[in-house]
């Protein structure tokens, strides 16, 4: 029971990264559930923003500022952690090459079949099996 | 595709049909009522050989085991991630792991090191500089690859009629609001690039605010018009030109930490522009990647060639 | 320091140069570059190898100017060299054995595109290989999908481009669970380099906090890494993938780019996490299960496959099952057979794919299993490859294919209850290799008298068929020169397993 | 105070997702999805990160928003073509039939 308790109160704490994970689960569910391609990328990019939401939090420490040295002042007791920043910044360009080349990849496709429902693919897929290259 | 109603009722009427199972999709999908005439006609092309009722009970069959199998997929790692997140050390703890001595030397040093007020370009640029190469180098890989997908000097993909019915560059509004904004963007975009070791900002950020400025302007006054100004010779010569300068730049300075041997680069005085040694130039260069990549992105999209 | 200590690092940085300079040249340049390129980095491992062997040492190359914990590294010891020549050499072979029907696949003006993306999947490779940071192999990672995405759709095939989708779905997929138990475990720890990662897990595991989180990040590393790498599963993107793709890039993406993949997951589970947490977490037994389920399945789909190059690509989960396996053993010894079966799975497979495409070349262009009869008769040296390379599959003593099964048996006693299912997963799979690789070399070399294709001779060009018979001859020297490599394999991994 | 604007703009980004998901049109969650993107940036100002917030807003709310409009115009012109195609195709025949009469 106690152990309960402390489970509840740290995910009442770390709401942040609660949502993060709800995001990246909502983004999952579109990819999988999607039938619609674009819709899929949609979710591609929500997953990601879930994954960056979580890196960023880990780097945040209550009542501190961001780490800009302005005054001088150099001690760590005033700034958040600088390195989960950096990260997501990668993270962040990373995403949107993806997507740039997921739509791409859209584009031509509706190109050649016509449809982006992922089921009607899978069908021309499957039964286009067998013949010719 | 959205404002007409082609394809979209029909996502949503097979869905909902489908789930009630009253519906055989390969059905649907060939009768000429429902689905556009470009649609059927592709879908004649890859004839099915074997029997279609078989094969359309066969995939709505498998389709509902993927649903039951997604959903406890979906439900399983979330309960999972929550169950994680709520072992994990708590929000905004100042004695969390993370606080540790990597931390504390770039935020302490940090200025005095790489020369850098903002202590997350001085980290992303200078202590953790492979992994900002690699990153700049996703941003190439992705624009070679839009480019290979997308460019339409290839074989038996040409859009006919691309002419626009609006000429943006006709409309007063729009014509006169762009006339302020873009420069504005752009300045704002040069700012950011510029003082990337002093504020917040840097080349991914500039650069990227940079490409939208540019996309403003290809968007109002015409592709071709942008395309005269910016040609395709010269993002390329762009492109190579700082991704060039990154790679020699960064290498010295790899090799010169590695081998122990000295470095010419010195971080100067932290706060003036002219500081943080290599910082500003690479953030220069990088923002100049990121803007031709962001540019050439809508480029390729919007009529298929820079 | 040596100066060749600086090689991992130059033949980076060289193909990343080799990358950008592409962008402006032509087609024909930019193969003569990346030609360059790949016999350059050939060299480069060779010296480094050779180094790091005569003096039995591992290192650690800072990139920039500040050490351990706060700036960037990449390490070497005997394995980073030994997978990245092995790497090097298997993608030259490809490239070269697939550039004739890659010029008639792709449209000339983006074949140098094609260079460029060769360069790309080159350096990510050469960079999974050395790492020794987490958040770097997460950067490659991500270049080595966008590459290898774009050098299966290069052929601008719409079967191509529905593989290239569905590629990236699940690749994606796979780096975002993967960067997810990067955070997890930087958020426990506060690390991101391999050493100090160690240290930091080993003292968390033994005091027992957060151990629930490293588990799942652990999970979620290897899963990430597994699902990229295709291992059971997740492995619907396979056949597609590798078997609609231009035949180097076949070559390219099943025998080097998922061993990239598995090598850094090695890296992760034996020099991040430790082989005894790993062992612990439990994740293990899940990757002996998984693997050998994949061993089974993936052999019993290339049976009913209609297509040869369908047939190789579900080999493929077959082999990536039995590495998994490997892993999940857990024992030194059945690491030496996992790294056999990396280096017998990489020289093997491009090679099946060059000749696949090759003996369909001769059949008229068609896969279909009634076409290829006598293929081998119309396009000799190839036959002789596939048959090769068939036979090292099935696992004859003599090909490079035996020696990671014998390695993989003998390791399997004393494990316990684990040594059964080995055994018994080793046994069937091999029976149902031999069910559809030598039902298809026995079909190739049965003459066809009266047949569509009969009259067709392929006259053996020596620039295609060379590279497969550089494979083939690699295949052998590992089968019988096998004692060399285990040395290697051995010194290599005292170094590596810290 | 802070914490709960912070948790009333996390409840607006958990709503936004979940409206990507169930909306019909791709192009209603495309716009769902840039209102989610200058949601998180103001996030990224609430975590002290400045450097990300502004490259969330140009990349993730900007660029990314324009390239999936572009992405759907492309597909709209692809049906427009593929319409005018059919076109011709079904008047090209229907001269030729009106020659054959006219020759009969």
């Amino acid at each position: 029971m106690t152990a309960l308790l402390t489970y509840c109160t740290n995910l009442f704490n770390n709401y942040e990264e609660v949502v993060a994970v709800i995001l990246f689960s909502i983004g999952f569910c579109i990819l999988l559930f999607s039938r619609n391609l674009i819709k899929k990328v949609v979710g591609l990019d929500i997953m990601d923003t879930g994954v960056f939401l979580l890196l960023a939090s880990r780097g945040y420490i209550e009542g501190r500022s961001v780490p800009i040295i302005v005054d001088g002042v150099t001690s760590m007791e005033n700034y958040i952690n600088p390195i989960p920043a950096g990260l997501v910044l990668t993270g962040i360009v990373v995403s949107v090459s993806v997507s740039a080349l997921m739509l791409s990849l859209t584009v031509r496709i509706y190109r050649t079949y016509r449809t982006l429902d992922v089921d009607a693919l899978y069908m021309m897929m499957s039964v286009s099996k067998g013949g010719k290259r | 595709m959205l404002d007409k109603p082609k394809l979209d009722p029909e996502f949503s009427s097979i869905w909902t049909l489908w789930k009630n199972g009253q519906i055989d999709l390969t059905g649907s999908l060939r009768s000429p009522g429902h689905q556009d005439p470009a649609s059927v006609k592709s879908v004649e092309k890859y004839r099915p050989r074997r029997d279609r009722s078989a094969f359309s009970h066969y995939v709505q069959k498998s389709n509902h085991l993927y649903n039951i199998l997604a959903t406890v997929l979906c439900v399983f790692f979330a309960c999972l991630m929550l169950m994680t997140v709520a072992n994990l050390p708590l929000y905004g703890d100042p004695n969390a792991p993370t606080v540790n001595e990597v931390a504390e030397r770039y935020v302490e040093k940090g200025t005095e090191e790489t020369g850098a007020v903002n202590t997350v370009a001085g980290m992303i640029l200078d202590y953790r500089a492979f992994d900002t190469l690699g990153e700049s180098f996703v941003l190439f890989t992705s624009v070679c690859a839009v480019t290979i997908l997308m460019n339409l000097s290839s074989k038996r993909q040409h859009v006919k009629h691309t002419k626009e019915s609006i000429n943006y560059a006709d409309d007063m509004i729009v014509r006169g609001v762009c006339r302020f904004l873009v420069p504005l963007i752009m300045v704002f975009g040069i700012y950011i690039l510029l003082n990337g070791h002093l504020s917040p900002g840097g080349g991914f950020s500039g650069g990227a605010v940079l490409g939208a400025g540019l996309i403003i302007y290809a968007m109002v006054w015409g592709e071709e018009q942008a395309s005269r100004i910016i040609s395709a010779r010269l993002i390329k010569t762009v492109v190579l030109c700082s991704l060039g300068f990154y790679c020699v730049a960064k290498s010295y300075s790899f090799f010169t930490g590695a081998n122990h041997l000295h470095s010419i680069i010195s971080p100067g005085t932290p706060g003036r522009i002219l500081s943080a040694g290599l910082i500003l130039p690479l953030n220069v260069a990088v923002g100049f990647v990121v803007c031709c990549t962001m540019y050439s992105f809508y480029m390729f999209f919007r009529r298929g060639k820079l | 320091m040596s100066f060749v200590q600086n090689f991992p690092f130059f033949s980076i940085i060289l193909s990343l140069l080799c990358a950008v300079i592409s962008f402006f040249l032509g087609a024909r340049w930019a193969k003569r570059l990346t030609l360059f390129l790949l016999t350059s980095s050939i060299v480069l491992q060779s010296c480094i190898l050779s180094f790091c062997f005569r003096n039995h040492i591992s290192y650690a190359y800072m990139m920039g100017h500040y050490s351990a914990p706060w700036g960037n590294e990449i390490a070497a010891g005997i394995l980073e060299p030994l997978f990245a020549l092995l790497f090097a050499v298997v993608m030259l072979c490809s490239v070269l054995g697939g550039m004739h029907r890659m010029e008639q696949d792709v449209f000339p003006g983006k074949q140098n595109f094609y260079w460029i993306m060769v360069d790309l999947a080159h350096v990510s490779l050469m960079a999974l290989c050395y790492t020794n940071d987490i958040f770097t192999g997460y950067v490659f990672i991500e270049i080595c999908t966008i590459a290898s995405c774009a050098l299966l759709s290069i052929r601008e095939s719409g079967r191509s481009l529905l593989a290239a989708v569905r590629y990236m779905i699940f690749a994606l997929v796979g780096s975002g669970l993967f960067l997810i138990g990067v955070i997890f475990t930087y958020s426990v720890t506060g690390q991101l380099l391999f050493p100090q990662l160690y240290e930091a897990i080993g003292k968390l595991w033994a005091a027992g906090t957060y151990r629930f989180s490293m588990t799942v990040a652990i999970g979620l590393m290897v899963v990430g890494l597994a699902i990229k790498s295709g291992m059971f599963p997740f492995h619907f993107w396979m056949p597609d993938t590798y078997g609609r793709a231009t035949p180097a890039s076949s070559g390219i993406l099943s025998g080097v780019v998922s061993k990239g993949y598995i090598f850094l997951l090695i890296k992760i589970i034996y020099r991040v996490i430790g082989i005894d947490i790993f062992t612990a977490s439990g994740v293990q037994t899940l990757l002996l299960l998984f693997g050998i389920a994949g061993m089974i399945v993936g052999s019993v789909s290339a049976i009913f496959a209609k297509r040869l190059t369908t047939m190789v690509a579900f080999s493929s989960v077959a082999q990536i099952g039995y590495i998994y396996m490997g892993l999940g053993m857990g024992t030194q010894a059945a690491l030496v057979a996992v790294f056999f079966q990396i280096f017998s799975h990489a020289l093997t497979k491009p090679m099946l794919f060059l000749s696949a495409f090759q003996l369909s070349h001769a059949s008229g262009g068609r896969q279909d299993f009634h076409s290829l009869h006598g293929a081998g008769h119309r396009h000799p040296v190839a036959g002789c490859t596939f048959t090769v390379g068939a036979l090292s599959m099935v696992g004859i003593p003599i090909f490079a294919g035996f020696i990671p099964k014998l390695y993989f048996a003998t390791s399997a006693f004393g494990l316990g209850w684990k040594t059964w299912p080995v055994l018994a997963a080793l046994a069937i799979s091999t029976i149902l290799n031999v069910m559809y690789f030598l039902y298809t070399t026995i079909l190739i070399w049965i003459p066809e008298e009266e047949g569509t294709h009969a009259h067709i001779r392929v006259k053996p060009q020596a620039g295609t068929v060379f590279p497969a018979v550089l494979l083939a001859g690699f295949n052998l020297l590992v089968g019988l020169q096998s004692a060399g490599l285990t040395t290697l394999f051995t010194q290599g991994m005292d170094l590596f397993c810290q | 105070m802070m914490t709960a604007f912070r948790i009333i703009l996390l409840t607006a980004l958990v709503i936004c997702a979940v409206a990507t998901a169930i909306v019909k049109k791709p192009m209603q969650a495309i716009i769902i999805y840039m209102a989610y993107s200058v949601i998180m940036s103001v996030i990224w100002i609430l975590l002290e990160s400045p450097d990300l917030a502004i490259t969330e807003a140009a990349v993730g709310a900007g660029v990314t928003g324009i390239l999936f409009f572009l992405t759907l115009h492309r597909i709209n012109l692809i049906d427009k073509d593929a319409a005018h195609d059919q076109k011709q195709n079904e008047e090209q025949p229907s001269e030729k039939e009106k020659e054959e009469t006219h020759a009969g």
